[in-house]
């Protein structure tokens, strides 16, 4: 299967691109925006501020690509790792710190915004994403899903077991696999003994693509082709976008134990933020002033948000026995009493 | 939820002919409700629950899945997250085991994981148990699996008018509902159900007998059984008392400690393995809130510490039975 | 993916042929032999003298075809149907009948016959198989493994995840998919979206053959292939037989209830056994008088292993917590005792 | 098996170290054993607990698996049924369950299955518990899913001389062993540990602190917190029986009743869920075989029916802790 691609790896458009300046001025906020989120998400972990963090750098066009194609309408079904596309999708920034610091407060996602919470047990969001998307015929909204999975989850039955789902009940699903290289410590060739991934696509009998992961247009492009034909009654479309996973697995890994960083260096060339600029400078749409303008305003708009999140209040001891079932069960409600202050 | 019995007319049905009214009600009355699973939908179901049902509601509302059972709960709990009302069938309950992790990972923790912004309001029903023959792992009683999980409730009814109203109940229910129906039962017992819609209160143990000599807790296809024992029991003059624990979790402990404080000896009979099974779980809420009532030692009548025999000409030796019950109730009597 | 056919429907040969007349004859014996089982399996089933019984009528060269490309050596893995392969790899008729009656005799498959049990719990023999293929590696012993499954088996996540593992680990595994056009009342429309489940073979960088399932000779020489890949180090194969479930699922099953018999009548015409035969007849090695002699001597043999399972000891109470462990646990002691007819 | 621990020269290590050097005992000592899960190889392992052994071994002893657990523990039991001595690392326990149907299906099954043709001589380790500030589903203890599988054995070990002594008799065992491994102890603690290969039995509790006021029941990680426990008792003139079950299953029931009929007073402490946790076994094997002995309520002290909190900020209110271990053990001496 050949690569899809809108841009060199210095940012030159190959051709004519498929987006307005605006739209890819929009794009490139996004991405920026992400880009800035990760590199503050490290500091803050390592002030204590966060939790155990699984950084996407090197991912965001990947992530951003696919969230800049749905409504607001449409679900969104992260693994662990799509803290960019949340973002982008609409997940508030102090939430997201919230949900990092591992603080119940950042647990439950506001109204309205329409994303699953970050799973941790791989795979498990796949079958149920195909839920989440035939909802929608019930109700008669024409909304779609994209869940995201790595390379590594595709060994999962899961996967094959909600792709064979999508794909007999022409869900309108697009399944993301951010093929990074890596599963912890796994490379990709000890996953799986096929290039790639959507090669799969054909034995559920629908459409395989596979897009140069750290080129936003080509990702944000291939995302939107799969959305519209969800949309359209078409089903589920299987998209791999090719990346790689430049930090460690998470802020507690350390890739010296498994890989040198040579290959690092070969993909950080080929960072999916910096092309995007070069892509709107090339356009005159994008300069120094303007990036510093933006970077100082996201600044701002973080600090507001860390702000807010440590305002949020400690959890309560007795909250880890809530919110359990509907309505408080006897041996919670004791529980419950007991964490409240009083004996059992 | 009424917890009486409508007083409207009554016909004779057999369990599974009480499931497939209750499933019929359900989807009448609800649009979110949804039906599926492995052979549900044209062919009804191997047992028939869901028998007539695709043709009267349609393709979209009841249908067949794909084989893959942590694909039909994982379905499941996305359509229930999205707002609809699923209830999905497992052939047998020895074949939830390749959706534990769907059932583990996220059926109960949705809610608190979120903090209530998302719930999964889920019925996953699945006949269970032995006594008729069945071939490997297709008597397997899993109950205390699913008892160990935060946040789903487990619901066994033991006679055809409880399993229309419990059921009902637990399709009504916020939260997800394990429904495990006694393949013993299905065509094993016919009674008087109430035509109409009613519901039965989850998280309710009931008396099925009252007796003063000593308590039996059982629950599902055990409850036969127990009355049985009663039946012979009661010739010599020995009252017991059968409790029919009908929701395991949430557990009903009043029920339980009451019924322990009147006779003063407890019996726990179940058919899945003893060691780890839910009995274990009935004997420890007594010797915490009970003991001092207590006048013999719990125990327990359940299937051995080996696999549910599937060769069907020894399978009565495994499954407790109103003799093993009778041996167990002298011995805490004689105590 | 066209489908590998040596025979027209009629039997007569499309062209030369890659077995010799003796290897044929051969081969029609365990054809013959696996139909005359099934046909007295369900008139023993009604006597009561067998237990629930899967048949296999019309999937015999499927079966069989397979179980030919082993060597005594390799390792046959089942899933509940495959009492054809199971019989022409080598499991005596007693033990079989005494297996489908449900009788304890029939679960210890004789030693030196590498057969596993049959397997109730779908998919799951599929990554066992890929251990036990790879197990020869260790040894220095050259084995292969074949795995059976059916149509609606390749649902289950077990599948995908042992079709990898294989792939991965390159292990001398043959994965043979009978597409017998149900599972139990569900169309293999309705279990797939894909014409033919070998598609799903280069997802997984393998081999992916599909043969006509009624024609003994495609399914063996394909198999063979298969087998010698494997032999040669050269990784695992999917193999899938096309063919049909004549019969009821079970013997319980009711097919009235979820198809009409139009199907099936077209498939009967294509009946292996009796394509096997007139190809043979077309061979001039064969004809009604051997025909007659050879079934003569079936039935006897069949009658000699029935009364030979009738001869088996009905089971002792206690053996049903024998042999859980190497060495009994007071808990099964304790079982054991009470089942002798002490009390506990 | 070498009941006793040799006389040879010790080390100081921790758990993790301890496991490590077991499994390379055995690597060396037995061909036929085979190490292999997620990150095992190169990274050896999330925690080290294979450290270096692929180097030494080579990969065809030790080596990575693609992301699948089902597929870890089938291939595991395959190479097994084929003669081999599979090691199998689940990288938490949490993770067990997409491998719950190979487990509950075929592990402790197919001895039995096959009438002792084939057996399944696997040991499958995994980390469990919290106290660590883990995500979520990282602090699960699912242990009692696997006590209620018949034909498994369940070994959780305390400290890290017992850790590599029984886990060299796991893998020297003729059937399957889950060997749990507390996360909080990897390296929490550190202690003399002999060098050379040993084994400890499996199937026998060890009382690891002797008393007369009451007994507390608990395994892995529990241990140190009812020995911290015990010791602030002790302060107050209160002596308690500390019992480390080691193996829950096969059950130790003689060491637990003879603890009972010394003390008269039992509780049991459980990092998992209370309701169906392992606790709940040991509570109702007390209640049947020592009823007699008892002057109090057998109390559980465990996690709460909710998931384990996945949030650090609380963690410490689910966990037992040395603070609520002894407000039930006033309870029951108070009684
Ligand atoms: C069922 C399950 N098994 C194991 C893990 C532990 N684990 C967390 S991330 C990970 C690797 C995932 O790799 P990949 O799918 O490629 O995603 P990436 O980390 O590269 O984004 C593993 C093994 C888990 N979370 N869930
Ligand atoms: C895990 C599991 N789920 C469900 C079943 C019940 N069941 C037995 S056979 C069968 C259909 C299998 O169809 P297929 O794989 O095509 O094999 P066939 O019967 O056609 O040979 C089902 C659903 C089972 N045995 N195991
Ligand atoms: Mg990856
Ligand atoms: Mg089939």
């Amino acid at each position: 299967m050949d690569t899809v691609r809108y841009l060199q790896d210095d940012g030159t458009p190959l051709g004519e691109l498929p987006f307005s300046a605006e739209e890819l001025l929009s794009g490139y906020r996004a991405l920026r925006r992400a880009r800035h989120f990760d590199e503050r998400a490290l500091v803050l972990q390592r002030q204590g501020k966060l939790g155990v963090y699984p950084p996407f750098r090197g991912q965001e066009a990947a992530q951003v690509g696919v969230a800049l194609a749905l409504e607001k309408t449409d679900w969104l079904v992260p693994s662990y790792r799509e803290t960019a596309a949340v973002l982008t999708h609409g997940l508030p920034l102090a939430s997201t710190i919230l949900y990092w610091r591992a603080d119940p407060g950042g647990w439950r996602f506001p109204e309205g915004v329409r994303i699953l919470p970050f799973y941790i047990p791989i795979a498990t969001q796949i079958p149920q994403a195909v839920g989440v998307a035939q909802a929608g015929k019930y109700y008669g909204e024409n909304w779609v899903a994209a869940a995201f999975i790595g390379d590594g989850g595709t060994s999962e039955g899961d996967f094959h077991e909600g792709l064979n789902f999508a794909s007999v009940f022409g869900a309108p699903v697009l399944f993301v696999v951010q093929n990074n290289g890596w599963a912890i410590s796994v490379p990709t060739e000890k996953q799986m003994k096929v290039r790639s991934v959507a090669s799969r696509a054909q034995g559920y009998g629908i459409p395989g693509v596979v897009v140069d992961g750290n080129d936003l247009v080509a990702v944000w492009k291939a995302a939107r082709d799969a959305v519209e034909r969800a949309r359209r009654g078409e089903g589920p479309t299987l998209l791999e976008a090719l990346t790689y996973r430049i930090a460690p697995h998470t802020s507690s890994d350390d890739p010296g134990r498994y890989r040198t960083e040579e290959q690092t260096e070969l993909w950080k060339r080929k960072d999916p933020v910096m092309r995007t600029r070069r892509c709107l400078e090339h356009l005159g749409v994008w300069d120094e002033e303007r990036e510093k303008a933006l970077v100082d305003e996201l600044e701002a708009e973080l600090l507001a948000a860390v702000e807010e999140a440590d305002r949020s209040p400690q959890p309560e001891p007795w909250s880890i026995v809530e919110e359990v079932f509907a309505e408080m069960n006897a041996d919670q409600k004791a529980a419950w009493d007991y964490l409240q202050g009083g004996t059992r | 939820m009424s917890a009486a019995m409508p007083q409207t007319k009554t016909r004779v049905l057999n369990l599974v002919q009480a499931v497939n009214e209750a499933l019929d009600l359900a989807l009448e009355r609800d649009p979110r409700v949804l039906l599926f699973g492995e052979d549900v939908g044209k062919m009804g179901g191997v047992f028939r629950a869901s028998d007539g049902l695709q043709a009267k509601y349609g393709e979209h509302r009841v249908f067949d899945t794909p084989l893959a059972e942590s694909g039909i709960i994982g379905y499941g709990i996305g359509l229930a997250l999205a707002g609809m009302r699923p209830v999905a069938e497992i052939q047998f309950a020895g074949f939830l085991y390749p959706a534990l992790d769907q059932i583990l990972s996220h059926l109960g923790r949705y809610r608190h994981r979120t903090r209530g912004r998302y719930s999964v309001p889920m019925v996953i029903r699945a006949p269970y148990g032995g006594g008729v023959h069945t071939p490997e792992q297709h008597a397997d009683s899993p109950e205390a699996v699913l008892c160990h999980v935060p946040g789903v409730k487990v619901v066994i009814p033991s006679s055809p008018e409880r399993a229309k109203g419990l059921l009902l109940a637990a399709i009504e229910d916020p939260d997800p509902v394990f429904f495990l129906e006694a393949i013993k039962l299905y065509r094993g017992v016919k009674a008087e159900v109430p035509e109409g819609y009613y519901t039965l209160p989850i998280g309710k143990a009931r008396i099925v007998r009252e007796g003063d000599a000593a308590s039996l807790f059982c629950y599902g296809g055990m409850v036969e059984v127990c009355q049985k024992a009663a039946e012979v029991a009661a010739k010599e003059g020995v009252e017991l008392e059968v409790v029919d624990l009908e929701t395991l979790t949430p557990f009903d402990l009043e029920t339980v400690v009451e019924s322990v404080k009147k006779t003063g000896r407890a019996v726990v009979v179940y058919e899945a393995m003893r060691t780890g099974g839910f009995g274990a779980e009935v004997a420890a809420r007594i010797a915490e809130e009970a003991i001092d009532w207590l006048e013999a030692p719990i125990l327990r009548v359940a299937g051995w510490d080996a696999p549910y025999p599937p060769f069907s000409a020894v399978e009565h030796h495994y499954r407790p039975d109103a003799k093993r019950v009778l041996e167990a109730v002298r011995r805490v009597l004689r105590h």
